[in-house]
């Protein structure tokens, strides 16, 4: 079990109910937290989803590490 | 080069002292506007939010492939968050160079990675009551369905 | 859609009201400004004819051609005449738009179509005493030694 | 011969020492017309001239009509 802090923005800002969490999962990486996340919260279907971790973009697979944080990242929109 | 995320009202007048530069005989600006229509719905008005921080990163990083890319002198690029309406400036990209050729060109670079890249997200809030984040499948009336639980 | 020659110094923050639109969500402008070296001499300060008759209606016309090619909702240029110094705005270009891509191609259309078909010329004064109107082959100093004799 | 108006601007305005003129001319087109006032002038070489007749663009090998306002078009350089 690995403790991260997840921050959420947008949809999943509303769906989470919580600008951001801190969490004890067994998710081995971004990915398999974001469906645990997805079960829990009931997050809307997405067209893509990207994560930064520590403020830096990176990719689902990459393998968690105690004290992460987390961004999930809808489909953008600026402009 | 300088890429800012504001919560306040946008003041090109004020930003544009910041390109000036006697080199330059070029200078192309892009506006976004907030428009009261999206893909056939009336809008009345938007919200903006940003991860800052990841944003702030990439937004530099934008300007700096621009100067890369293109032999230009200056560029700022102002993202405001927040609650916008119909014709509130939502975003300024402003770029000087000594030709026009390429401040057209790395003004429409900038715009174009920057709606693409950095963690900008919309939600349109309709005239009909509706809302939903712009790109997001299905997320149109969720927001306002989850609200009203 | 608006074509003006001015003798006073261009005042944008003015001019652009007349390009806001509700329908408008893109709004690209384009500055030239007077630069202080031009083909490798250093400019002190430019001074603009132009045959005003006929500028006015190719430049209506020129606004007439973008607003008929890209589907835009305004367009505005000014042109300014007369004595200019390093760093004055010469002409303004302002372009609105539902989507950012016409606005664009439309502003850039415009400012290419005014450079080369309005009837407008522009005398450069060197930094060295020399000048000469710009595009007219062994042109500089012809003018100073005219004055002379 | 014909009595028409030329008004010159830019470098032929320096080298005519005037505005604008009212002159007859046994010039049958504005391109004669032209080479007639080069000659008197001695305006420089330039990359190309055009002609507006009565605030038209017009050609060189326009026959000219009692009356008309006649303008060469050096190389113009706007904005």
């Amino acid at each position: 079990m690995k403790t991260v802090t997840i921050e959420y923005f947008a949809v999943l800002r509303e769906c989470a109910g919580q600008h951001q969490e801190c969490l004890s999962t067994s998710a081995l990486t971004a990915g398999e937290l974001f469906k645990e996340l997805e079960k829990r919260y009931g997050f809307p279907e997405l067209n893509s989803i990207k994560v930064a971790i520590n403020d830096e973009f990176s990719t689902l697979n990459t393998p968690l590490t105690e004290g992460d944080i987390i961004v999930f990242i809808p489909p953008v929109a600026g402009g | 080069m300088e890429f800012r995320i504001a919560t306040e009202k946008l003041l090109p007048e004020v930003w544009r002292s910041a390109l000036e530069d006697p080199r330059c005989g070029g200078f192309v600006t892009f506006e976004g506007w907030v428009r009261n229509s999206n893909e056939g719905q009336e809008v009345l008005r938007l919200e903006y939010q940003a991860y800052e921080r990841l944003g702030l990163k990439e937004g530099e990083q934008i300007l700096a492939e621009a100067a890369e890319k293109y032999p230009i002198e200056q560029a700022v690029c102002v993202h405001r968050v927040g609650e916008l309406e119909i014709g509130d400036l939502a975003v300024w990209v402003a770029v000087s160079s000594a030709h026009r050729d390429e401040a057209f060109k790395a003004c429409r670079y900038i715009i174009d990675e920057v709606k693409h890249r950095v963690p900008v997200w919309k939600k349109e809030h309709y005239v009909n009551g509706d809302s939903g984040w712009v790109n997001c499948e299905a997320c149109a009336t969720h927001a306002v369905t989850g609200r009203e639980q």
